[in-house]
């Protein structure tokens, strides 16, 4: 009698608490929906690149100051690329830039190419754009490789408990 | 069920000088014992002593005076308890209900607790004023504890509506809105009276003070009166209505 | 109250002259003060720990409600957003269903206070006092009565098209007239019907009536208070 | 009697148990709310971090970002613990805990529900960022947060290219005719005044723009301006009209001609050209060398591929002799403002030959004889179609950017949208639509497809490109009108409104010409040309007074240029001494620039410097080697100041603010060898001469 009343009230709790162990299901992210802007795949305008803030940023200051010379066409038309000599390389050739080091390249922007040794042509923007901006720079240009520029941590993942 | 070691514990506490100066009388196994702790409690004394067997039986009364007396016991506890969090201004009051809900420990609990009984203590009031009129226990001598329920009906249906709008939401506001629109078409005094209720011409802020002292302070003030009368009434009364259908098996 | 009784109450108007108190308490007088009516019991368990009982089961179901159900919290209140419709508590629904059809004063005011005075009134007035079914007595002249009542209330509602409170009405009539028909000998829910007193047809009637209307009102009307059924969600 | 019976006492026994283990459900269950799920979790994280400062800013309790004065009570740290931790901004982080990217604004004094949207008090996933019962503005998505930047700053940003394109769309495409926008200006002139229409084009002209407005969009929704692609919207959509319709308003609008075209008297010697056989090659010439071409656009097929050349601040011509008559266009030539008082359109200095000619080019080369061909014979108008007509003008909403006989414009004709972006979507009418209801949803499909969600709906179908789509939307959000707070309406940055109409000698010939039209004064004016405001600091007069009267260049790149305007030798004074006198820069005043005296040794130092150390020819031309993303300096000595020079390369920024010229290093020294060397570059030694470029690539 007792042990079939004990066991009707664990159940009653049981079930009433039931509700207290909601599970939280995270849907994983599409990259594109929550992407501050995106970038079409200059090798292949199909494909679309999510960019997040800092890489768009990025974007928004090559297209200002970069694209003339490290891209074969931008907003005004031609590219100045062809007319430099020795050729700047373009700013998604992973081929050229995935190999160099954050630390190496932030020197290059902010110095100009004489100060590591590469041509002058490339001028120094280390007081025209902030540490933060030449940072942004480099993030879009990881961010746009091909190939692909191969992050040396994990990407990042919701976060999903233990 | 359990003997021995329990019974021996409740019989040393009961031994205690501080239960006997709480507790003047001895166990409840004498009928004059049993006499004494209904009349000797300040609580228990609007009850009768004795009570008709048949009017126990769930069928004759499924409790349902009981039950709204105890949804109001609930719903003053938990209302006490929403009162520390909620002030009643604009937009403050709706600000304390989004606390509430998402700072304040148990505090969704506390809200639908509150409003699950206050809905529910209007159900039960009707269905406790229909129940008694079709079981006829509004006859006399019971007449005046009859109108004492109708009038409490109505303080219900009062204290439900004024804490309708506390939350001050959307819903709220407008079903305050309509509902007070109806007072207008009162002839004569309709929009006068409106003003009074709302203290103003629109539901705002003053409205709101208005509710929350009516829902908060007098209301539930007439209503324990009222309560307190009838529970006495009905012991004056001669006890509840008994059927001869009620004997039952 | 007994005007018309032809009995001689002893009770004196000079108490001086004749101290002497009687009264007959005839059944029709009577407060019920039955002494027998069963056995008596103390208060004190048996009351007691049924109320406890009972208040027990009712915190027991409340609280798993209050789990499982969340109060509504929408918007901060915006007088200048009127939802559509705006919808009074639940237990005046009923009223705003009936404003849908009369006018404001009828529906908002007079109903609701006619309503409160007959209920005031219900004890002073000696409904069913005599507690005698309907269909007791005077069959003939009770149909002629009833039938007279039903059809003035059936066409009023019909004139102002209130077809929430017709139907149930109907229902009810229909169960009243049927009831007249219901042989004397018949037990079960038909003897039940036929044994039912006026004061009782009547308040079926009002519960009928203002739980269809309240069930209308709360789930039935959708914007413009137009008819819509609860599982056909309105656009926007 | 009074015993109590056993199946009561059990009855007691079991509700008591159930009543006392039920009331303990809701405790136990606070402590696994939500949020504490995510707070413990992150202690976790925070321990296997290397950067201790997580551990000790960690609190186990709520967090949250109190500002009253902003109605602001976000408790979105309490999750999103790591925003303003640097070691988490990584990407590798796992959400919710990586760190904001570096704004202007930090998260504790403004709060995140400010930008984000959301609802900031609450503590669980779904009521914080979706739209629930409680909360109808949910998170907004990431891509169009720049429209969140734009309730408050209502100038443009440079970190808002976006929002600033949406903002240059919703006033090109001329929305601010129909709807109120918030602080988007009804300009002088939305779209032509149709007071004297019927003088200018012709019934059927008339009736089948009105049909085919320019555009014909095929069932790709691929626009094509008389049979040309083109990525931009027309100003003027295209509106769904019947057949009668189109007769009613083409009849209504033919009979508008209160003052008729008075035929110009040509000078003899210019009629004269009439029997030359190359007029029209002659008035072709001309139309180029007066660079028609950097406002105006002509459809060219080249390589079999047709486009679109030219600029696009006037109307567009490939067709434009089939369209207006031969009388109103040599009177318009002559005196734009006088048909239009508010064009653009400068007043040209012409001759009567030229005239002769580019008119004669204008109405027998740019023409298409199928252009009417689909049109019925309509005749002269009906009284009863000019009634319906005038009614349809009003009707179809044509009176909100056209103006006939000088009556206001019709205002309102489409929703206020000052506030739309703080609507919440129960104000919204979705209609029968099967669309989302979300206010994104709802902005995406009136913009795209408004019948769609309105059957009924006025407004005329647009093509948006995805891009630009998502610029409108973002620019109609940021319009959200009054903030919640008070304290928020104070935080509003206007929208500067500069104007710039220089009185005097000056000031008649800047009309004239309408130098605003494309070139900015102190933030007045165009994008097309370059920021006039500190000319005078820049140019020498003389290359002023020069490059005013011939502006051709040599560089063939750049196909909108300055256009001649035949300015006389008193204009071009006037025009270069208000210059050099008033738009000087306070940074670069040539008072001291007669004194400025360069050795031949610095200068060769300088050239040294240019050539070598900085390698200046990457981005600068020199006589035709070098880059082309600078300004061509072959001409530098003959038409920059010295005094503009050395402040240019001190610090470019000071001057342009925005400048794509990096900012360098130079030493004092190098600075005057450079401007040195620059001083001397003049083509082939001579001095003032026909102008070098002026024109950079902005």
């Amino acid at each position: 009698m007792s042990r079939r009343l004990l066991l009707a009230v664990f159940l009653v709790c049981l079930v009433a608490a039931a509700p207290a162990c909601r599970k939280q299901p995270a849907p994983a992210p599409d990259a594109l929906v929550s992407a501050y802007d995106v970038e079409p795949d200059w090798n292949d305008p199909q494909k679309v690149v999510a960019l997040n803030y800092r890489q768009a940023q990025g974007k928004r200051l090559f297209y200002t100051n970069c694209v003339w010379c490290h891209a074969d066409a931008t907003p005004a038309g031609p590219s100045n690329r062809s007319n430099v000599t020795p050729t700047p390389p373009l700013i998604n050739d992973g081929n050229v830039l995935n190999g160099e080091s954050e630390e190496y390249l932030r020197n290059v922007i902010s110095l100009g190419g004489s100060a590591v040794g590469k041509s002058a042509m490339m001028p120094p923007y280390g007081r025209t754009l902030r540490p933060e901006e030449i940072q942004s720079l480099i993030a879009y240009m990881r961010a746009i490789a091909q190939p692909l520029y191969q992050q040396s941590a994990r990407p990042g993942k919701p976060y999903t408990g233990r | 069920m359990p003997t021995g070691a329990a019974d021996r514990a409740l019989e040393s506490l009961r031994a205690t000088r501080v239960w006997k100066s709480v507790f003047r009388r001895g166990p409840a196994l004498t009928n004059r014992t049993r006499s004494l702790a209904v009349f000797g409690n300040l609580f228990l004394h609007f009850l009768p002593v004795k009570v008709r067997e048949k009017s126990l039986r769930v069928r004759a009364t499924y409790y349902l005076g009981s039950i709204t007396f105890l949804l109001f016991v609930v719903l003053s506890v938990t209302g006490v308890l929403l009162m520390f969090y909620y002030h009643p201004a604009v937009p403050q009051a709706y600000r304390d209900l989004k606390d509430l809900r998402f700072v304040v420990s148990n505090g969704v609990f506390l809200r639908n607790l509150h409003r699950l009984a206050a809905h529910l203590m209007v159900v039960t009031v009707f269905w406790h004023m229909f129940h008694v009129f079709y079981r006829g226990g509004y006859k006399p001598p019971h007449e005046f504890n009859w109108v004492v329920g109708v009038v409490l009906l109505l303080l219900t249906l009062f204290l439900s509506y004024t804490g309708y709008l506390l939350p001050w939401d959307q819903l709220a506001f407008w079903a305050i809105t309509v509902g007070t629109n109806i007072i207008s078409a009162m002839p004569v005094i309709g929009g006068r009276v409106r003003y009074l209720a709302l203290g103003g011409n629109q539901v705002g802020e003053n409205a709101l003070l208005r509710f929350y002292v009516l829902h908060c302070v007098v209301l539930p003030l007439v209503a324990v009166l009222l309560i307190a009368v009838h529970f006495w009434r009905v012991q004056k009364d001669g006890g509840l209505t008994v059927k001869e259908e009620d004997g039952g098996k | 109250m007994a005007e018309n009784k032809k009995i001689e109450t002893g009770f004196s108007s000079d108490v001086l002259k004749d101290p002497k108190r009687i009264v007959f308490v005839t059944k029709k007088t009577s407060a019920k003060v039955t002494g027998d009516a069963g056995r008596q019991v103390m208060t004190f368990p048996h009351l007691v720990l049924r109320e406890a009982i009972a208040f027990q089961i009712l915190v027991i179901a409340i609280v798993l409600v209050s789990l499982l159900w969340d109060a509504p919290l929408e918007q901060l209140a915006n007088p200048l957003l009127t939802p559509n419709p705006a919808k009074a508590p639940w237990y005046f629904l009923g009223l705003q269903e009936l404003l849908h059809y009369f006018p404001p004063f009828v529906a908002g005011i007079l109903i609701p206070t006619l309503v409160v005075i007959a209920l005031v009134g219900i004890p002073y007035f000696n409904i069913n006092i005599h507690g005698g079914p309907l269909w007791a007595k005077r069959r003939t002249s009770q149909l002629r009565m009833v039938l007279i009542v039903l059809s003035l209330l059936m066409i009023f509602l019909a004139i102002f098209l209130a077809w929430t409170v017709f139907v149930p009405s109907a229902a009810i009539a229909f169960l009243l007239l049927y009831s007249y028909s219901v042989p004397a000998s018949q037990t079960g829910w038909r003897g039940f019907l036929r044994s039912r007193t006026v004061s009782w047809w009547v308040m079926t009637w009002f519960i009928a009536v203002a739980i269809t209307l309240t069930l209308v009102g709360t789930f039935f009307r959708g914007p413009g208070w137009e008819w819509e059924w609860p599982w056909v969600s309105h656009g926007g | 009697m009074g015993k109590i019976s056993r199946r009561l006492r059990l009855a007691f026994a079991v509700s008591s148990v159930i009543f006392v283990a039920v009331l303990a459900i809701s405790p136990v269950k606070d402590l696994r709310r939500e949020w504490k799920y995510y707070k413990n979790g992150y202690e976790r994280f925070a321990r296997n971090r290397p950067d201790k400062r997580l551990l000790s800013d960690f609190h186990p309790g709520l967090d949250q970002i109190w500002i009253p004065e902003m109605n602001v009570v976000d408790r979105c740290t309490t999750c999103h613990q790591g925003i303003t931790q640097p070691s988490l901004a990584d990407s590798s982080v796992p959400q919710p805990f990586r760190a904001h990217p570096p704004i202007h604004h930090s998260a504790t004094d403004w709060g995140c529900v400010v930008c984000h949207r959301g609802q900031g008090p609450a503590t669980e996933v779904a009521e914080a960022h979706e739209t629930t019962l409680a909360w109808e503005q949910p998170l907004l998505p990431n891509r169009l947060i720049q429209g969140s930047c734009g309730t408050c700053h209502r100038a443009d940003l440079a970190e808002t290219p976006k929002l600033t394109r949406g903002r240059q769309l919703l006033a090109k495409l001329n929305c601010v005719g129909c709807h109120r926008l918030q602080d988007v200006d009804r300009p002088a002139m939305l779209a032509p005044d149709l007071t004297n229409i019927g003088t200018k084009v012709s019934r059927a002209w008339i009736y089948k723009w009105l049909k085919e407005p320019r555009t014909v969009t095929d069932s790709n929704g691929t626009v094509t301006v008389n049979g040309y692609e083109t990525g931009d919207e027309p100003r003027m959509p295209q509106i769904h009209l019947k057949e009668e319709e189109l007769r009613a308003l083409s009849g209504y609008l033919s009979s508008l001609r209160s003052h008729p075209v008075a035929p110009y008297r040509f000078d003899p010697r210019a009629i004269a050209l009439e029997k030359a056989p190359d007029l029209t090659a002659q008035g072709e010439v001309r139309f180029r060398q007066m660079f028609c071409s950097t406002c105006h656009s002509l459809a060219v097929t080249r390589a079999g591929e047709t486009k679109l050349i030219g600029g696009d601040i006037g109307p567009e011509l490939t067709k434009v002799g089939s369209k207006v008559n031969r009388d109103w266009l040599v009177s318009w030539l002559r005196n734009p403002q006088e048909y239009l008082p508010h064009s653009t359109m400068p007043r040209y200095e012409w001759s009567d030959q030229d005239l002769f000619k580019v008119a004669a080019y204008i109405t027998t080369k740019l023409v298409d004889s199928d252009l009417l061909n689909g049109v019925p014979n309509l005749g002269e108008a009906t009284p009863d179609e000019i009634t319906s007509g005038r009614n349809l003008f009003l009707a179809k909403g044509c009176a909100s950017c056209h103006i006939v006989g000088g009556a206001a414009p019709q205002k309102d004709f489409g929703p206020d949208l000052t506030a739309l972006g703080g609507k919440n979507v129960s104000q919204l009418e979705f209609g029968q639509s099967k669309i989302p209801r979300t206010l994104i949803a709802y902005i995406q499909t009136k913009l795209t497809d408004p019948v769609s969600v309105n059957p009924a709906a006025r407004m005329p179908q647009y093509h948006w490109s995805p891009d630009d789509l998502e610029a409108v939307t973002i620019a109609l959000i940021s319009m959200a009108g009054t903030p919640s707070a008070s304290g928020m309406e104070r935080l509003k940055i206007p929208r500067a409104s500069p104007e710039f109409h220089p009185a005097g000698a000056f000031g008649e010939v800047y009309e004239r010409y309408q130098c605003s039209a494309c070139h900015k004064f102190n933030g007045y004016g165009g994008d097309l040309a370059p920021d006039l405001s500190y000319e005078g600091s820049r140019a020498q007069r003389a290359w002023l007074v020069d490059f005013l009267k011939n502006p051709q260049t040599l560089r063939p790149m750049l196909v909108l240029r300055m256009p001649q305007f035949n300015v006389t030798d008193k204009e071009a004074a006037i025009l270069a001494d208000y210059m050099t006198m008033t738009l000087q820069s306070p940074l670069a005043n040539t008072a001291g620039e007669g004194h400025m005296r360069f050795t031949p040794q610095l200068a060769a130092m300088g050239k040294q410097l240019y050539e070598v150390k900085y390698q200046c020819q990457a981005c600068h031309t020199i006589g035709g080697a070098g880059g082309y993303v600078g300004p061509n300096l072959s001409n530098a000595g003959n038409w920059l100041t010295a005094t503009w020079v050395q402040a240019w390369l001190k610090n470019p920024q000071a001057l342009v603010p925005g400048t794509i010229e990096p900012r360098r290093s130079f030493t004092a020294d190098e600075i005057q060898a450079l401007t040195a060397y620059l001083m001397t570059l003049r083509p082939s030694g001579k001095k003032a001469s026909a102008g070098a470029s002026q024109g950079g690539t902005r």
